[in-house]
């Protein structure tokens, strides 16, 4: 065990991967001898060589299609994207080939590839260092997508996305980068993917969420004293319907956290699952508190993002109903 | 292998023998198309000869990316009929389960990669294939073709950086047949496509692509070049589309200007007049080999006419290696299950 | 009036206003001499000219980057993407410069662009000339999305998109491009953006449905006589959230029709707005009839597409409840 | 106006005025970074040079597309250091409404466009707006600045073509400070970057942007081409960046091989040293130009920081002239609403 913060906790997982596999390659802008602006790389080129940890030219499209090349002939490529703003010059790759791969050659090409991107707000990023753009991968069939909210799973995710014989969109919400240490287990381990974290139980009212914000979830709920049961969804597609459904039938009353626009953001999703699944046990409006539908503020950015005081509106308004 | 020069008869009988069986391949799939048997067609007429020179020229090992329009490679390099009518008939034989729209190929087996529709989008795949093959010590170059209309496109840029960064093996083969559907060249770009290289450090050349001699000449020399280890090139073939863009298009409306049927172009019938003048055939030999061409493909096709359809229920498939819940949720409501 | 189709109907939009309005610029691939591969432009070349009229070369990227510097400076481009599918390499310039020019700037420049689009399957054209992508679209703030169902439509939100000083997204069901010929004014006038159209009262259920799904549920409600109340979103951002409340409230019976895949597609946020604001009302489960969460296939697209039966399993699946 | 060869005494020490105010001014927002006053820095320090230039020949109606790294250019085109800080600072003064981080400006006033940060997005957009500008026969070119990273970029590769294609008047300047973040420009690309015009038929030249004379005289040329109504032009200004890329960055992880400081190349000296030994101005000179700069900028700076944030409800303007219901019901539940 040691105590990691979620950067480590992914530089762990990827050196231990490719100390075991030697098709594990890396790559992305900065990702050598810089370690990647985030640290995620870190000390990987020296490790690995050139060969393996590759610094790549500026630009996306460039990344991703090699990548799906490699991934179609016998590597594992982890392909990082700088900040998830910029994954949309590689989005045509991601949409027209990387996730539609297999299914167009019948299963005779696959693309086992991990897309690692920084994503989310907190860091006065602004515009186009804060976008949480899950719901355009979420959408996508062919894609899985995953998200950590924590160092453990992090790594445990990391591990599991490397395994799955299919691509991974592996988000990761900078905020948490370097936010909290936890007791991390030395040795591989993996965390499945599909399958929710139950972070608390509870009787009064559901709160789904993932990713950046958890720990702002967790707060509210314990500072307020809530008896919420809270769901880290960990996976966003495909989403752990069961989990969902599960804790929307046992309390009745549901609100969604995401940091993501409200249009469209997964919590439509969620929602819709539950009004198509468990509408006799709802006692309340499934209400979602969200990232507003504009796009990332550089100034005033604490407003953009869901905080304590919006979450505990929206479960006292679903209390009290 | 050094061909040009010393190119056999026998070489040049059985390039003659393909492309007159890729064009009789052409016109019975418009055929078939217009009869509702097939659904749609992206014809290959006029750009045979530098197809078949690079199924010539390339080793078994070499790995292909084609575009939509190869028909001649593919039967170059040894792809049966039979399995291109079964994925142009999407029946339960078609390697790919009916999945793609005709034209869109992926025959591994002959080392051919995948034909997707979106124009380019193969180019940055070529570039981790070759990064694959270095890696592994795998032995060939992979080679790639692609429109003239595909140089504009941001693939290409991303794929010929990276190709140069990495210095890897690809061939790139644009096979420049004068239109991007109703775009001529000439709106397309202000360069010479084979000068493209420069922005990327790659050497180019152009080849007269509907003479088979010009092609392997000029080819020959790329080849060399990106299997002694020194990178990528470009190779323009210049070419000519002689019919529609597919089958979905009516030339007419754009072709106006055109002072030329761009027969006196065709490559086929510039290498029957090479042969027949030099003796190599005669005028028998062409009438014998259209008609077993004609035969062969006829019959074929009535037999893969006669294959199953593909199974409905297949469309749920191959999203992923195993199947999410949504896949198994949807495969269950749908008609399918019936 | 004349009868004519829905291709006829935008081409005449499109010439009226360029005959009143010089700004207006036609650009894309083959849009010039071939008319654009379903013909929607053509000859406006004969008429405009090659300098209004802009046949394109292939880079979906640099027809939509290069319309939006022309939008900022005064001009009034409608671009033309050939297929949605082929509008992904402009992804990054379409959300991360069209939708967010307005806001990044304070105002200061604005992006008065339509980018018109054929979506949508039943042309047995396989994965990369079928797909449905609204979604991606409409959970990008600062665009607006419309899609019309019917020639009448498609002539009047052209119009509204022309005059809007914002970017729209202009989908066009290609399937129903030459499907039907209706009387159509034959001056321009307007259809609203954010109006949804109610095509049929109705007490039993709401069907919520837009674009190229409109005459399937038309057709199989007049056919199987349900006392369905239809709904024609039109407008897909923002959505019309009176209407579907309305209407969803008045039956409490809700089947949202779309064909785009399910996970994330717009009915999830029509169902969320619902569960959200009109949940005491809700008699049934909210469900959705939509194309499947697979890549689209060349062979049985008639399975993948939403049609009268799973339409009417559907309605009497929440007609039993 | 031809510049260079009659560059005046006045001309030469305004240029090096500003680039004193911009260095100046460089140094000043990163110590208020430091302290937390401003959030985030991408200095210019290195570059000051080939952007003074281009503010010297360019005309009032010239159209400017800067990237993030400009700060030398908008000094020398007259923009004000309030302005400049406004909007660094975000404050209720800033044109775009605290809405960017810093160095994101959009001078409009000045005739610059806007910055954003995905690198070359911009490019396609100049194209736009000298095809506007030429079809609305308002006079003028399109001027646009990147780095070295974003020839890389497809926004690149789509710029340069269409831009040619439809002949338009844009000069392309890349500043190539020999680094994208942490990769060379070496591992960028293989082929010279003023040599990357070929694959569009753009024709291109190599400046010394860490010198002014040098690179007057090849904008020079290059504004002469695109004036005249013969298309885009390719200058590359080969410029050094002394810093780091940005206030986020470490280079000491990643420039370790480097054999000098930069101070050799720093434009700034090198043009004080010519001044200085042309006898055009004095060390005394020196220290009164770098005084006036240190005073101006540190008086505007506290100016600027007692000016109003600004206001928070403002986050919900701007995503459409009209806002939709959803902004709306979105800023009344908002915190923003108490
Ligand atoms: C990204 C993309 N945009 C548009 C299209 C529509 N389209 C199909 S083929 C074609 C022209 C391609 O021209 P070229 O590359 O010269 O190849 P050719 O068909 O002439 O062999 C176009 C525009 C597409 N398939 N993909
Ligand atoms: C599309 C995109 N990818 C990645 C980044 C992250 N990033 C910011 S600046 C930069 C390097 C740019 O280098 P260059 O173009 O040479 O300009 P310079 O910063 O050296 O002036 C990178 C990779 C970005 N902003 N946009
Ligand atoms: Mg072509
Ligand atoms: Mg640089």
């Amino acid at each position: 065990m040691s105590q990691i913060n979620l950067v480590q906790s992914l530089n762990r997982s990827i050196d231990q991967l490719m100390a075991q596999d030697e098709r594990i390659v890396v790559m992305g802008e900065d990702v050598g001898r810089d370690g990647g602006v985030f640290r995620v790389t870190d000390n990987l080129l020296n490790k690995y060589g050139d060969e393996r940890v590759i610094d790549t030219p500026l630009n996306e499209l460039a990344i991703i299609g090699m990548a799906t090349g490699m991934a179609m002939y016998g590597l594992k490529p982890i392909a990082e994207i700088q900040f998830q703003d910029y994954i949309f010059p590689a989005f045509d790759q991601i949409v027209n080939n990387v996730a539609k791969m297999r299914y167009r050659t019948g299963g005779r090409f696959t693309v086992p590839l991990v897309i690692r991107t920084p994503y989310g707000g907190g860091v006065k990023g602004g515009l186009y260092h804060s976008q949480s753009g899950e719901s355009y991968f979420v959408h996508t069939a062919g894609l899985t997508v995953v998200t950590p909210s924590n160092p453990y799973d992090a790594r445990g995710l990391l591990v599991s996305a490397y395994k799955k014989n299919d691509p991974v969109i592996f988000l990761e919400p900078k905020r948490l980068y370097r936010a909290v240490k936890t007791e991390v287990p030395d040795e591989l381990f993996e965390v499945e993917i599909g399958k929710a974290a139950r972070l608390k139980e509870g009787d009064d009212v559901s709160i789904i969420t993932y990713g950046s914000m958890v720990p702002t979830v967790m707060n509210a709920v314990e500072k307020n004293g809530v008896n919420a049961e809270v769901t880290d969804l960990r996976t966003l597609l495909p989403m752990d319907v069961s989990a969902i459904i599960q804790t929307a039938k046992k309390t009745g009353r549901v609100v969604i956290v995401h940091e993501a626009p409200k249009t469209l953001g997964v919590g439509a999703e969620i929602s819709a699952l539950i009004a198509e699944r468990a509408i006799d046990s709802l006692l309340a409006p499934i209400v979602r508190v969200t990232g507003y539908d504009t796009p990332f503020p550089y100034s005033h950015e604490e407003l953009y993002l869901p905080d304590e005081k919006r979450i505990m509106s929206a479960v006292n308004r679903v209390l009290a109903y | 292998m050094t061909l040009v020069g010393n190119l056999s008869d026998d070489q040049a009988i059985l390039a003659y023998k393909n492309a007159v069986r890729a064009r009789t391949l052409d016109l019975k799939i418009i055929s078939a198309q217009r009869q509702g048997i097939i659904g749609f067609h992206v014809p290959s007429e006029g750009q045979e000869m530098i197809q078949i020179a690079i199924g010539m020229l390339a080793d078994k090992e070499d790995l292909i990316f084609t575009y939509y329009r190869d028909l001649a490679l593919y039967l170059q390099r040894g792809v049966p009929i039979s399995l291109i009518f079964d994925q142009m008939l999407g029946n339960s034989n078609d390697l790919q389960k009916g999945r793609q729209m005709p034209d869109h190929f992926s025959f591994k087996e002959f080392n051919f990669s995948t034909v997707q529709s979106p124009v380019g989008a193969h180019l940055p795949l070529t570039v981790g294939a070759a990064y694959a093959m270095r890696y592994n010590k795998r032995k060939g170059i992979v080679i790639t073709t692609f429109g003239d209309g595909a140089t504009s496109t941001s693939d290409f840029h991303a794929a010929l950086n990276m190709a140069s960064v990495y210095n890897l093996s690809v061939l790139f083969v644009c096979e420049n047949n004068g239109w991007a559907i109703s775009i001529p060249t000439s709106k397309q770009t202000r360069a010479d496509i084979y000068k493209k290289g420069a922005a990327y450090g790659i050497p180019g050349k152009r080849v007269d692509g509907n003479d088979l001699i010009s092609s392997l000449a000029g080819l020959q020399e790329a080849f060399d070049y990106v299997r002694s280890g020194k990178g990528p090139y470009l190779v323009e073939a210049s070419t000519y589309r002689i019919g529609p863009h597919s089958t979905s298009d009516d030339p007419k409306k754009y072709r106006v200007d055109e002072i030329t049927d761009g027969s006196e172009k065709d490559p086929i019938r510039r290498l029957e007049n090479l042969l027949l003048t030099m003796g190599v055939i005669d005028s028998g030999f062409v009438q014998s080999t259209r008609a077993q061409a004609k035969e062969e493909i006829d019959k074929t096709l009535e037999e893969r006419m006669s294959i199953t359809p593909s199974n409905p229920s297949t469309i749920f498939d191959d999203v992923y290696e195993n199947s999410s819940w949504i896949q198994e949720e949807e495969r269950r409501d749908s008609n399918v299950a019936d």
